[in-house]
């Protein structure tokens, strides 16, 4: 590992690289939780903050100030991180919405009892 | 892979399961019937509760999806029809509590099991898998015995609620105590549970003389304490065959046409209140206080007079009183312009009101409703006109018509504020309207008998003795009380104390419309609809 | 001033530690409802990343959105089905140390990545101090609906052509978002209670 | 005032000392505001109702009597039910508290070059419109880890109402936004500047009427009557904070009275002129940074005056709606919103596009000309975008950006901070 990891902190700027470390803590996080929940609500919670890891290195990658004049995405990180924010509304609508019908028929929001298309 | 209906076996299923369990329990409930019993309610409830595990059984074991919904919705049918049989045994007093609770659990478990299981079919056909796992009797789904076809249901399908409204609550109106079975905002079901304020008044009456027992009917319906004061002189009265003098009988008037303006005025305030709009309470309470002050000066008392008694009244009115009351109605009179502008004909008032608890006159009728409630259904009943003669002829003379809406519309004798299109007869706005309208009229009154009492020759009456004796007999009699028919009864032995005192209140019977009016509307409106109907506790419990 | 504290990498850290340390808690969280919390902390905190890194429009629109509007649905969605048994739901132990196995591998590899490329380094400290501040609403909006701002430099003419606006996505999102508003209002309709299917048994 | 520190201190107390005086500053504002907002609302709902309101504590007026309120409400005991979840339920307060405080982060309270602001966050309106959004975190997690049912009512009304008075709460907040060219408050104010006809609120019909769409859904989103139903006294006993006593109570409080206020600001920024009298009268007494610091500060504290001023007057307007109408429905409530809120907001943006367009340059209700300072301001720009004549929509400035070749350039160079305020005075007038 390079020496930017945690050498200067505190007194020099972090970078892009730094961001994307937040990111995956997020990510993982979300994987973790999308694989180890049982709780359909869980998952869902999973999912959100997978796509806000991904979030945050599109944010990175656009700013000018973690890569330099120029550098960066430019203006496509902020538009990304714009869209997915949308449709991660949207998704946590429709998602929410097969848990409640999940709920509705199965009396559960346990996923392990989604066990319908498995032979 | 479709998943083989054939092969799934329904004895794991715990739709069934429950089924089995209902079957059973019914015919062990119906073996100790009597014959009769047996022959006719027992036969059929035993069928139809065996029929939903068989039809679950047989639907399981036909060869398509298609089929095996139509059984199970052939089951739910037949659960339906248990419950009818079961509230048919219900309603003949053939279960005991014990059973009732037994089999509330069960049908609570199974129809929402059952509906589930029907939705399943096909996504989840008969897998007992599905259904295996106990989660334990889910809170409470639908009430059992009510199936109000009102209640909505949504795709999201929420669990039920079981909340107290009360008995310390603020807009139940002392302690009363509402238990709402909720689902979401909506109520399905309203039961009103009285007792917190009984202080056993009746008993009590059952050892005082009948003018020592005027305080404690003060107690009763204690924001109208002169109106009970005078319901029960009078009822004493007719016992007594005593008739007051006229100059009495006009200070009666004045009193209790005050005691009502004073008790609407809390009505009304205590109804913005509910509403969630506090000045008007207050606007109210600062004209009741001058009200009240008259009557201190009348009696000395502010709350709980015991100036109207057997006999006439404690004291005549005090010199100067009738200019006073006068210069109290003169100032009254236009502020009732704003609580109309405040609240009658405020636009989120009458979208808070009008169209809620909707009774019709004949129900208004049958549960026994009176005073504004009834006449807010459109029922031209009023006691000062159409009660006892003892009664009546307190008003002899006197020019009123009764406050009720008749050929659409109300009197004309003053200039009201328009009826909303969205009011219907018999809503919350019309019970409203009929107690405000009753104000302005009973400020009419009070001026008659201000004119009368002030050219009446002769005295105010005479307070009867303590011991005096009262006849061998009994009377009952009902009077037009701010909140309905006020009615007491009074058997006596020949003594000076009574053997039975009674009172019959108006309150309660305005009350227990509440649990039909209440369902399947919105939490909010319980107190608009309980508001509506001006209950005072202390009368009810008394 | 050379030496001082750099505010920015302070609240970088700040931020970064909140938004990682509620991202644990709501994976280690057994109660729904604060896995729920948890979340909107977590999330709260990335959009103080979003700030920190000059983009404060997709910061607020985090908030709003994500923050607001997600988890309001979320936190719905919990109490609708929150029962005692499924506010707490235990995975199995065998469950959890292949998870966290894998899951700090993953850590692992994606820091190595992240901190072994050299392009992803930090600026110096002067040229980020260098680094104008500028708006960030109005860039976006062009974006959406006309042009790149940030590529008017561009010389290559083919490439600035195409890169000219985001107006199509921006379209088919809000489309998207218009069938979603229509899903979720058919999801929560409301239908009478059928009078039931009664057939003697 | 980090920098002006930094003369005397080390660089990084400095910035410290700097943080804490804002934050502390903020604290203040908001305790203190409900403070005062408490007493006022005493003194108000007294006088409508024919009383006196408090009297003793503090002397004639009861000055101090919230502050004893305050006092007692500290020593009460702080009581969590048995069943409730604890840590949400302790931490509650705390988050509607954190996010009501949070939204003057980004309000300015005087414009200029150097505005009196804690942070200048270019997208203000936006900002603080979320930050406001997020009470109703604390308000969910409080009625729901209550274990009481009247709460968990309240938490899910004030859910369901609040995230749906959002919509129209932002269309209302978007038309200033679109007629001065910038979701920046500091740029929207200071477009305002001059007489008050240049208010936003009287630019045209439209902007005249959504402001009293803006009001009605700021009162819904900050829970006061006709819409307060997540602690509809009558019904729900208090609603989420029912089982709250003692200083996490008063937390919520402050939290209502502190977006009560933010909103009141927000209003009074984006229609009501902010920090600009109605008369242009700092300028008549020179009280501009031309005329040395002094000068400009007092201009600046009348400006903070100002806008404080018509902030407390909103506040004491959602009073007086509060002790003079009923309560709405839940069902009423959300179909005021849908019904009516929502589509008039999206009509009167048209208005106000219509309007703009058809008569560009021009203020209070179309009748006067722009003034030729804001006009004198945007010339440059006027000069860059003169080219764009062939616009589809002539109204946002984006559009007028970047149509040609030669004006994108400009737009480029143009689209740096300071320019926003030319932008902004442009697009006021039209750009044409």
């Amino acid at each position: 590992m390079h020496h930017f990891m945690l050498a200067n902190l505190l007194t020099e700027p972090v970078g892009v690289a730094h961001y994307m470390a937040v990111g995956a803590v997020l990510f993982v996080c979300g994987v973790l939780c999308m694989a180890l929940k049982r709780n359909a609500l869980g998952v869902l919670m999973g999912i959100e903050l997978v796509l806000n890891g991904a979030n945050l290195n599109f944010i990175a990658f656009g700013s000018r100030f973690l890569r330099g004049e120029g550098q960066g995405l430019g203006l496509d990180g902020p538009l990304m991180a714009l869209f997915v924010i949308v449709l991660a509304a949207a998704e946590a609508a429709v998602a929410l919405a097969i848990v409640l019908n999940f709920y509705n028929n199965y009396d559960s929001v346990d996923i392990d009892r989604a066990d319908q298309l498995q032979g | 892979m479709v998943i083989g209906v054939a092969r799934t076996d329904f004895e794991k299923l715990e739709v069934y399961q429950l089924a089995e369990r209902l079957a059973d329990l019914t015919w062990r409930i119906a073996l100790h019937w009597d014959q009769m019993a047996k022959a006719t309610l027992g036969g059929q409830l035993i069928r139809a509760a065996d029929s939903v595990g068989a039809n679950i059984a047989e639907g399981c074991g036909r060869g398509s999806y298609g089929d095996n919904r139509r059984f199970a919705k052939i089951a739910r049918g037949s659960l339906y029809e248990t419950k009818h049989w079961l509230r048919r045994a219900y309603s003949r007093d053939l279960l005991d509590a014990g059973q009732i609770e037994q089999l509330r659990s069960i049908i609570d478990e199974l129809a929402p099991r059952l509906n589930a299981y029907i939705r399943s079919i096909g996504r989840a056909a008969c897998n007992p898998k599905t259904d295996t796992t106990d989660y334990g009797p889910r809170t409470t789904h639908m009430s059992t015995l009510v199936d109000d076809p009102r209640v909505i249901e949504f795709d999201v399908r929420t669990d039920e609620m079981l909340v107290n409204m009360g008995p310390q609550h603020p807009s139940t109106h002392g302690v009363l105590r509402l238990v709402l079975r909720t689902d979401g905002e909506v109520v399905s079901e309203v039961t009103p549970h009285l007792g917190y304020l009984h202080r056993c008044a009746e008993k009590i009456g059952e050892n005082l003389t009948p003018r020592q027992w005027i305080p404690y009917t003060d107690r009763m319906d204690y924001l109208a304490g002169m109106n009970m004061n005078l319901g029960w002189s009078l009822t004493v009265e007719k016992l007594l065959k005593y008739e007051p003098p006229e100059k009495g009988r006009h200070l009666r008037v004045i009193i209790a046409e005050m005691g009502r303006i004073a008790s609407h005025l809390v009505g009304m305030g205590a109804y913005g209140l509910d509403l969630g709009s506090f000045s008007p309470f207050l606007y109210a309470f600062r004209e009741r206080e001058k009200i009240l002050d008259l009557f201190e000066e009348v009696c000395g008392a502010r709350l709980t007079y015991s100036y109207l008694t057997v006999g006439g009244a404690t004291a005549d009115l005090p010199r100067g009183w009738l200019q006073k009351c006068e210069a109290f109605l003169e100032q009254f009179e236009p502020i009732i312009a704003e609580y109309h502008a405040l609240l009658t004909t405020n636009s989120i008032f009458i979208k808070r009101t009008a169209g809620i608890g909707v009774m019709s006159p004949e129900m208004a009728i049958n549960f026994g409703t009176s005073g504004p409630v009834l006449r807010g259904s459109g029922v031209d009943h009023d006691l000062r006109r159409d009660g006892e003669e003892i009664y009546t002829a307190m008003y002899d003379g006197y020019a009123f018509e009764v406050i009720v809406e008749k050929d659409g519309h109300y009197p004309k004798d003053h200039k009201y504020p328009a009826v909303p299109h969205e009011a219907v007869l018999g809503d919350c706005w019309h019970r409203f309207y009929v107690r405000m309208l009753e104000v302005v009229q009973s400020i009419d009154l009070v001026r008659q008998a201000i004119d009368r009492y002030s050219t009446a020759e002769g005295g105010y009456g005479e307070p009867r003795k303590l011991t005096e004796k009262l006849p061998k007999g009994e009377a009952y009699l009902e009077t037009e009380s701010p909140r309905g028919q006020m009615g007491f009864y009074l058997v006596s032995d020949g003594s000076s104390i009574p053997w039975r005192a009674r009172a019959r209140s108006s309150s309660f019977c305005n009350l227990s419309v509440t649990s039909d009016l209440c369902r399947g509307c919105l939490i909010a409106d319980i107190p608009a609809i309980v508001g509506s109907l001006d209950i005072v506790m202390g009368e009810i419990d008394r | 001033m050379g030496d001082g504290i750099y505010w920015p990498t302070f609240f970088f850290l700040l931020f970064s530690a909140l938004a990682c340390g509620f991202a644990l808690a709501v994976v280690f969280s057994r109660n729904v409802v604060r896995m729920a919390f948890y979340l909107v902390m977590s999330l709260a905190s990335t959009a103080g990343l979003f700030f920190l890194a000059g983009e404060d429009f997709v910061g607020a629109m985090q908030l709003m959105i994500y923050v607001g509007g997600t988890l309001v649905l979320l936190i719905f969605g919990v109490m609708l089905t929150s029962q005692k048994q499924f506010v707490e739901m235990k995975t199995p132990a065998g469950q959890w140390i292949v998870g966290l196995v894998t899951g700090c591998a993953l850590v692992a590899l994606l820091w190595m990545a992240a901190f072994e490329t050299p392009q992803w380094q930090p600026i110096s400290r002067a040229e980020a101090e260098a680094v104008a501040v500028q708006p960030t609403a109005t860039p976006i909006g062009v974006a959406l609906t006309n042009g790149r701002v940030d590529q008017l430099d561009q010389p290559d003419e083919t490439l600035r052509g195409g890169m000219s606006s985001y107006l199509l996505p921006f379209e088919i999102v809000s489309v998207h978002l218009l069938v979603v508003l229509i899903g979720a209002a058919y999801l929560a309709r409301a239908k009478r209670r059928s009078p039931s299917a009664a057939a003697p048994g | 005032m980090a920098e002006f520190l930094a003369n005397y201190l080390p660089a990084w107390l400095a910035y410290m000392v700097a943080g804490a005086i804002h934050v502390g500053l903020i604290i203040n504002l908001v305790a203190v505001g409900a403070l005062v907002f408490i007493w006022l609302e005493r003194k108000i709902s007294g006088r409508i109702q024919d009383r006196l309101g408090p009297t003793r504590v503090g002397g004639k007026f009861g000055w101090l009597q919230t502050l004893a309120d305050g006092l007692k409400l500290l020593t009460k005991e702080d009581l969590v039910p048995g069943g409730a979840d604890k840590m949400l339920f302790r931490i509650a307060p705390y988050v509607s508290f954190c996010a009501s405080i949070a939204a003057f982060l980004a309000i300015p309270f005087a414009g200029g070059d150097y505005p009196f602001i804690v942070q200048h966050v270019n997208t203000g309106v936006f900002f603080v419109l979320a930050v406001l959004g997020l009470e109703v975190f604390g308000v969910i997690l409080a009625g729901y880890a209550s274990a009481s049912k009247w709460s968990l009512f309240g938490a899910m009304r004030e859910a369901a109402q609040v995230v749906s008075y959002e919509v129209p709460l932002g269309l209302c907040a978007v038309v200033p936004v679109m007629l001065a060219g910038s979701l920046d408050l500091v740029v929207i104010g200071d477009v305002q500047q001059g007489w008050f006809t240049n208010w936003l609120i009287f630019h045209d019909p439209a902007t005249f009427l959504i402001f009293w769409v803006y009001f009605t859904c700021a009162t819904a989103s900050v829970n006061r009557a006709p819409f307060d139903l997540a602690e509809a006294e009558s019904e729900l006993v208090a609603g989420f904070h029912t089982e709250y006593s003692g200083l996490r109570w008063s937390f919520f409080f402050m939290a209502e009275y502190g977006s009560m206020f933010s909103v009141s600001l927000l209003a009074s920024i984006l229609f009501l002129g902010g920090w600009n009298g109605p008369l242009p009268i700092t300028e008549w007494l020179g009280l501009t940074a031309a005329n040395g610091d002094i000068a400009w500060y007092i201009g600046q504290v009348l400006g903070v005056i100002n806008v404080i001023g018509k902030a407390v007057a909103g506040v004491c307007v959602m009073m007086w709606i509060r002790w003079t109408l009923p309560r709405l429905r839940i069902d009423q409530v959300m179909a005021t919103c849908l019904k009516y809120c929502t589509p008039l907001a999206a009509a009167f943006f048209l208005g106000a596009v219509a309007w703009q367009w058809s008569l560009p340059g021009r203020t209070f209700f179309g009748l006067l000309e722009s003034p030729a300072e804001l006009q004198s301001v945007s010339e440059g720009w006027s000069d860059a975008t003169a080219a764009a004549t062939d616009e589809d929509e002539p109204e946002a400035s984006e559009d007028q950006t970047v149509s040609s070749e030669p004006s994108r350039k400009v737009a480029a160079a143009k689209l740096t901070g300071a320019a926003a305020l030319q932008i902004a005075s442009t697009n006021l007038q039209g750009g044409k």
